[in-house]
């Protein structure tokens, strides 16, 4: 048994200029299961987008006849306690899911890259703060602080974006910092200073270019982190307001019916596992094909 | 000839917070007490083992680390006292060649980009053409193909890569350049090239270098004068030939003879390990592993004197040693 | 290593104090008037001004953190506004529930995913290792109340012996414990197989193969060793999220831990309890990462001399 | 046949990649007599330590033997079953690494480490283990053996941790000895006690040593014999006093010309022209012919076979009718 494998360095690339993101996007291109995922989050953001025309009803239409309707030709995954129809809220539901992973981890990347370049760049008495707030906020669980501060704003999707996007900043901030760390000691940095490089230089021209990769990482599996997050929240009540169709909420109400209606929580739960899936498959993919150590 | 570059009594410590196992010592001397001047357009090679302090001495004289005391006098200017703008223009004349030839060029950057950027930080050209120009026959001097300048570095092999490396240092026409181990990652056949390459530039250029290298053979090559040193000090300093074929410090001596194939007699083993640099030995700091080490030598640490005009060495012991050293060979 | 305790405590310490404010500003700042929070919009004026003064909110704010956090110390952190009972109490009755179900889920779960790590590790690229990694990465992306639900659905409510609802014996753990403890083995097994390709790529693996060693040998002795640091960081780190997962499978299983405690709280509105619970609970995690760290530096003894 | 101890013959190692096959080693053949020592030489990617490294089967993953024999005392390594295979590695055949900062174990003791290696081929109790191991530190050149022997690798220094490396690989008498560029990251001075030791150590033990480095002077100081590598193929089979003296192939000429110690003081140093080819893209004669100041139009549509009489032999066209001995004067130099 030969545990150790070859390192395939150093061999040029003859014909044609690659940098590094076309490298890394002929790597990606070459993960089918990292393609397929990104196909199907390409799907689910036409599906948040375009749902007023793919949804086949309106999401919030009670039909009381339909009450409990079990899949079926007009309805194919049924109609949950108050008629509507499951497909079409699922439909919908996606709108909340994406937009609550976007848009809380556009927040925690924006104050993770800050806090972690502060630390790691300018060290001392930063660092020391910038590390006792990623300690605190990553010594807690985050669903927690999540949930009391949910309580305190009351539910809503703006609050879910915000309450999500200011507690989740920590991992962010943690990896920028050991980035920071890691390149500030390079050669090239040191070159830059050797030709009187200002500190501004070196993070935008030096440092940025090089923590990119890592943000793209951090967000693409931050995102599904957050999903569950807040279907969990939605399915403790303190998400998303009653009416709006949210995966969590819908398998919360489907509670109450797992002894006559089986598919009503099924439809929701392979959502989000389908979502959140295809997410992490992404960012596995997308970490195979940026890691630094696998290439120069 | 007035010197280029003077460097003075430069120290750096690096401060110890703890300090359970050594007594009294709080700091590691990295570079202790050095002083050495660089004439125009000559070589100036550093060699000593690993850990000697000769890397942190040379980045201390070009400030990207902050030396404790001392002073580098840079072009009759003292280079340590500069600030903001003039420590920018100031740093022009004084360049530096890294040792990686991978983590020394920015990955994310084109080769025109990575070398046009001292260039583009002190505005050194009158506009977008000439600034071209500049690039071009830069690449040129250093044998790069001045049609590579959009790829990136990743796309070039170690000896390219040097190329790049030397071109960033050498398109502003600095009298000095700082060569930090700048061959040591490369195979024999590209060593061979590159050394070709900065003696080709210093003859058209006219800079002087500051060599460092642990590969005695390339300092052999390349280096009009030679400093050598051990736990961050010189303990010799005298021109290539008269140090390599007749070294004086018992320390040299024995690297040397430990080189194989560089010297005739087989080599001078030496006992141990180079001791902790935060805990440096009293009195002359090799006499720990010094075949000839007599009492004085723990007590009294020796001057860096001046024997033979041109020759340093930091011994109490040189006479009696040179002797013995003859008797030996003439056996 | 008596430096790093010390050193490590005092950080414990800190974070508890931060903590305590951010909990403190979260519950009492954030919502502007708690006691409307608690009583609802059509409370009479009269009835908000008795609660306000029984539960010193009257005073200026600083000073209510002050009191709060003085009685923190002394134990005391108040009584439930609706149960009446000393919060407290409610908490550590309920929270010997959570301690049960956590432990043996995540018992379970950490064996069997450092077992699975190794076994996909070693097969790397074979058919074994890509199936139980698409299982890994299935289970780490499944959220646990629906597994939970789908539990209930296909097993307890399909075979009558496993109680889809409340406690009554050991066998009624099983389910609410698979509920639990899928995502943290999925999770644990990935990390596992991760850290072992690692260090089964190093130098000192080829050494040991080149000593003549047997592959079980090089793999549990020489490689699972060096590998544990960075799976000991996830075990660790994943307890503080266990907690509130069990919150999730409470709620789902009817199971009188802290979960529940804290769920029915924030529905009834019953701050006192909800404040209760969230410090107690970050006590709680920040006490087990203590642990972990002087663990991790008992393994390590390099992590001690990084640490100064 | 009797008098080879190791002897591999036309060995080929593939690495299966997913731009292609690469073949690292090509067709390497070399035998080691009993007390012998064996230099392979050249530059980085030339194949060497692949080369070393498939003598015991542990050429890494991607990669694979695809030819050849490796005949250790009458059996064939490259087919041997890995459970007899493990026998012999570490107890006839050890081998020694190039990185000693990472070759060791960071969590076990030295002292375990030995011990382990010991007791993996020879039923002893834990304390006879521990007296031998003690006595090998001891050999190796240790002060306060019982101290290393007790301490984890992390304090140690490079050249401490090489020579627990050489203690290891040295406690089973092994017949062979393969030392991977054992002292490339170290300094001159320790590496001079390490090569001292490894030669001391090698008549004590009487084991038969391949050498590999691609340092010039450590193989003329180590070595009675070398192959010369280039391009995952051997070009010159020659004693080691000949290496100097009068090198045939115009590659080994180069490599010689160019080390800067041995040149004159100061003038530029001759040098071979061009890179080596990417193992992707090989070309289709001799390997060396697009460097060659000699080649001809043969040279770059055939391939060169080994040439040469006796111990010399020489990869070049040059040399296809000559015996090799005699054709020092028309090398060209």
């Amino acid at each position: 048994m030969k545990f150790k494998r070859a390192q395939i360095g150093a061999v040029t690339f003859e014909g044609g200029y690659h940098n590094y993101y076309q490298e890394s996007w002929r790597l990606l291109k070459k993960n089918r299961i990292a393609m397929f995922s990104l196909f199907v989050i390409l799907a689910l953001f036409i599906f948040a987008c375009f749902a007023l025309w793919i949804a086949p009803y309106d999401p919030n239409k009670q039909v009381l006849a339909n009450r409990l309707m079990p899949p079926g030709p007009k309805h194919w995954f049924g109609c949950d306690e108050f008629g509507r129809d499951i497909l079409s809220r699922c439909i919908y539901g996606c709108r909340v899911s994406l937009s609550v992973g976007l848009f809380s981890q556009f927040i925690a990347c924006l104050i993770g890259y800050f806090m972690g370049v502060a630390a790691g760049y300018f060290g001392k008495k930063t660092d020391a703060v910038v590390s006792f707030l990623i300690q605190m906020f990553s010594s807690i669980p985050f669903l927690l602080l999540a949930m009391a501060l949910m309580f305190a704003l009351g539910s809503g999707l703006i609050n879910l974006y915000i309450s999500l996007g200011l507690l989740s900043w920590a991992g962010t901030a943690r990896l920028i910092r050991g980035n920071v760390l890691q390149l500030r000691e390079r050669e090239y940095i040191q070159a830059c200073r050797v030709d009187g490089g200002s500190d501004m230089r070196i993070i935008l021209r030096h440092l940025l270019p090089n923590c990119i990769p890592t943000l793209i990482i951090t967000v693409t599996l931050g995102i599904p982190e957050a999903i569950l997050a807040e279907a969990s929240l939605s399915f403790l009540g303190l998400g998303v307001q009653s009416p709006t169709a949210s995966w969590g909420s819908m398998i919360a109400g489907s509670e109450a019916f797992i002894r006559t209606s089986a598919f009503y929580s099924l439809f929701p739960g392979l959502c989000i596992i389908v979502t959140v899936m295809a997410f992490n498959m992404l960012g596995d993919g997308l970490r195979d094909a940026l890691d630094p150590k696998l290439r120069r | 000839m007035q010197p280029i570059l003077e460097v003075e009594h430069l120290k750096k410590y690096y401060p110890l917070r703890h300090s359970f196992l050594s007594s009294q010592c709080d700091a590691v001397r990295a570079c202790d007490d050095v002083s050495f001047k660089l004439y125009p357009g000559e070589t100036l090679g550093v060699v000593g083992e690993s850990g000697c302090g000769k890397s942190t001495t040379m980045k201390a004289v070009i400030r990207l680390i902050e030396p404790t005391a001392g002073s580098v006098i840079l072009q009759g200017t003292d280079f340590l006292s500069l600030r903001g703008n003039e420590l920018k223009q100031a740093r022009r004349h004084i360049k530096m060649i890294f040792q990686d030839p991978y983590s020394s060029l920015n990955p994310r950057m084109t080769v025109k980009e990575i070398i046009s950027e001292p260039l583009d930080i002190t505005k050194g050209y009158a506009d977008r053409e000439e600034r071209e120009e500049i690039i071009v026959h830069t690449m040129q001097q250093v044998g790069l193909d001045p049609e590579f300048t959009n790829r990136y570095p990743h796309e070039f092999s170690g000896g390219q890569r040097q190329r790049i490396g030397i071109a960033r240092a050498i398109i502003l026409h600095p009298e000095v350049i700082i060569c930090d181990e700048p061959v040591s990652a490369l195979d024999v056949s590209i060593q061979a090239k590159i050394l070709n390459l900065l003696k080709k530039l210093q003859r058209e250029l006219g800079i002087a270098y500051i060599f460092i290298s642990h590969n005695l053979g390339v300092v052999r090559n390349i280096a009009d004068r030679v400093i050598v040193m051990y736990l961050g000090q010189i303990v010799e300093e005298g021109n290539n030939t008269e140090l390599f074929q007749d070294p004086q410090h018992p320390y040299t001596q024995v690297l040397l003879s430990s080189v194989p194939g560089l010297s005739g007699g087989g080599p001078v083993i030496m006992q141990g390990d180079v001791p902790d640099p935060a805990d440096p030995p009293s009195g002359c700091r090799f006499h720990t592993r010094c075949p000839y080490a007599a009492p004085i030598c723990r007590l009294q640490k020796p001057e860096l004197l001046e024997n033979v005009p041109g020759h340093r060495c930091a011994c109490h012991r040189t006479a009696e040693i040179s002797l013995s050293g003859k008797a030996e060979t003439e056996e | 290593m008596k430096k790093y305790l010390i050193k490590r405590v005092l950080l414990a310490i800190g974070i508890i104090f931060a903590l305590s404010c951010v909990t403190f500003v979260i519950l009492n700042v954030i919502p502007g008037d708690p006691v409307a929070l608690m009583l609802g919009d059509n409370a009479d004026a009269a009835t908000v001004k008795a609660v306000r003064a029984n539960l010193g909110m009257d005073k200026p704010l600083p000073q209510q953190y002050l009191s709060w956090v003085l009685n923190l110390l002394t134990g005391d952190l108040g009584i439930s506004f609706f149960q009446k009972k000393p919060v407290l109490t409610l908490l550590t009755t309920a929270f010997q529930y959570t301690v049960r179900l956590a432990t043996i889920s995540y018992l379970v779960a950490v064996v069997l995913g450092i077992g699975i790590g190794i076994f996909a590790a070693v097969n790397r690229g074979k058919i074994a290792d890509h199936a139980l990694m698409a299982l890994a990465i299935t289970g780490i992306s499944a959220p646990s109340f629906w597994v939970a639900i789908l539990l209930q659905i296909y097993v307890g409510l399909q075979f009558k012996v496993f109680p889809v609802s409340g406690l009554a014996g050991p066998i009624s753990y099983i389910l609410p414990c698979i509920a639990l403890g899928t995502r943290y083995a999925a999770g644990i097994a990935r990390i596992t197989r991760t850290s072992m390709l690692e260090i089964l790529n190093q130098d000192f693996i080829r050494t040991a193969e080149a000593k003549g060693l047997s592959p079980l040998r090089t793999v549990f002795i020489h490689a699972l060793r060096n590998a544990m640091l960075p799976i000991l960081t996830v075990i660790g780190t994943n307890i503080g999220e266990l907690l509130t997962g069990s919150m999730l499978t409470e709620t789902v299983f009817n199971i009188p831990g802290i979960g529940k405690l804290l769920i029915d709280s924030i529905t009834k509105r019953d701050l006192p309890i909800v404040q209760g619970c969230v410090i107690y609970i970050a006590v709680v995690c920040v006490t087990i990462y203590l642990v972990v760290d002087i663990l991790y530096a008992v393994i390590d003894p390099h992590i001690r001399l990084e640490g100064n | 046949m009797d008098e080879y101890l190791l002897e591999a013959k036309d060995l080929s190692v593939t690495l299966y990649t997913e731009r292609g096959e690469l073949r690292v080693v090509d067709g390497v053949s070399f035998r080691l007599k009993k007390r012998e020592t064996l230099g392979i030489v050249g530059e980085s990617g030339c194949g060497k330590s692949m080369t070393a490294n498939s003598i015991l089967r542990m050429v890494p993953a991607p990669g694979k033997i695809s030819g050849g024999q490796i005949i250790f005392k009458g059996r064939d390594l490259s087919t041997l079953p890995e459970r007899k295979l493990r026998s012999i590695r570490g107890k006839e055949i050890a081998m020694v690494f190039q990185e000693p900062m990472t070759s060791l174990n960071p969590l076990m003791t030295c002292g375990r480490q030995i011990t382990e290696a010991l007791r993996a081929h020879e039923k002893t109790d834990a304390k006879q283990a521990k007296r031998h191991a003690l006595e090998l530190i001891r050999l190796v050149g240790i002060p306060m053996a019982e101290r290393i022997y007790e301490s984890t690798p992390s304090g140690l220094s490079g050249g401490m941790r090489q020579r627990i490396v050489i203690a290891m690989a040295l406690c089973n008498n092994p017949d062979v000895l393969i030392c991977d560029e054992p002292t490339t990251a170290l300094d001159v001075t320790v590496q001079a006690q390490i090569l001292r030791l490894i030669d001391e150590l090698k008549s004590s033990f009487g084991s038969a040593v391949l050498f590999i480095t691609h340092d010039m002077g450590v193989i003329q100081q180590m070595t009675d014999r070398v192959m010369v590598m280039y391009s995952g193929q051997a070009v010159e089979y020659l004693q080691t006093e000949e290496l100097f003296r009068k090198p045939l192939h115009p590659y080994t000429q180069g490599l010689i010309a160019c080390i800067p110690g041995k040149a004159a003081v100061g003038h530029d140093l001759p040098v071979i022209k061009g890179t080596v080819p990417t193992l992707y893209a090989l070309p289709k004669g001799c390997l060396f012919a697009p460097r060659c100041p000699y080649a001809t139009k043969r040279c770059r549509c055939e391939r060169p076979g080994l040439y040469g009489a006796g111990r010399h032999l020489v990869r070049c066209f040059q040399y296809e009718h000559k015996e090799a001995s005699n054709s020092a004067a028309d090398s060209g130099s």
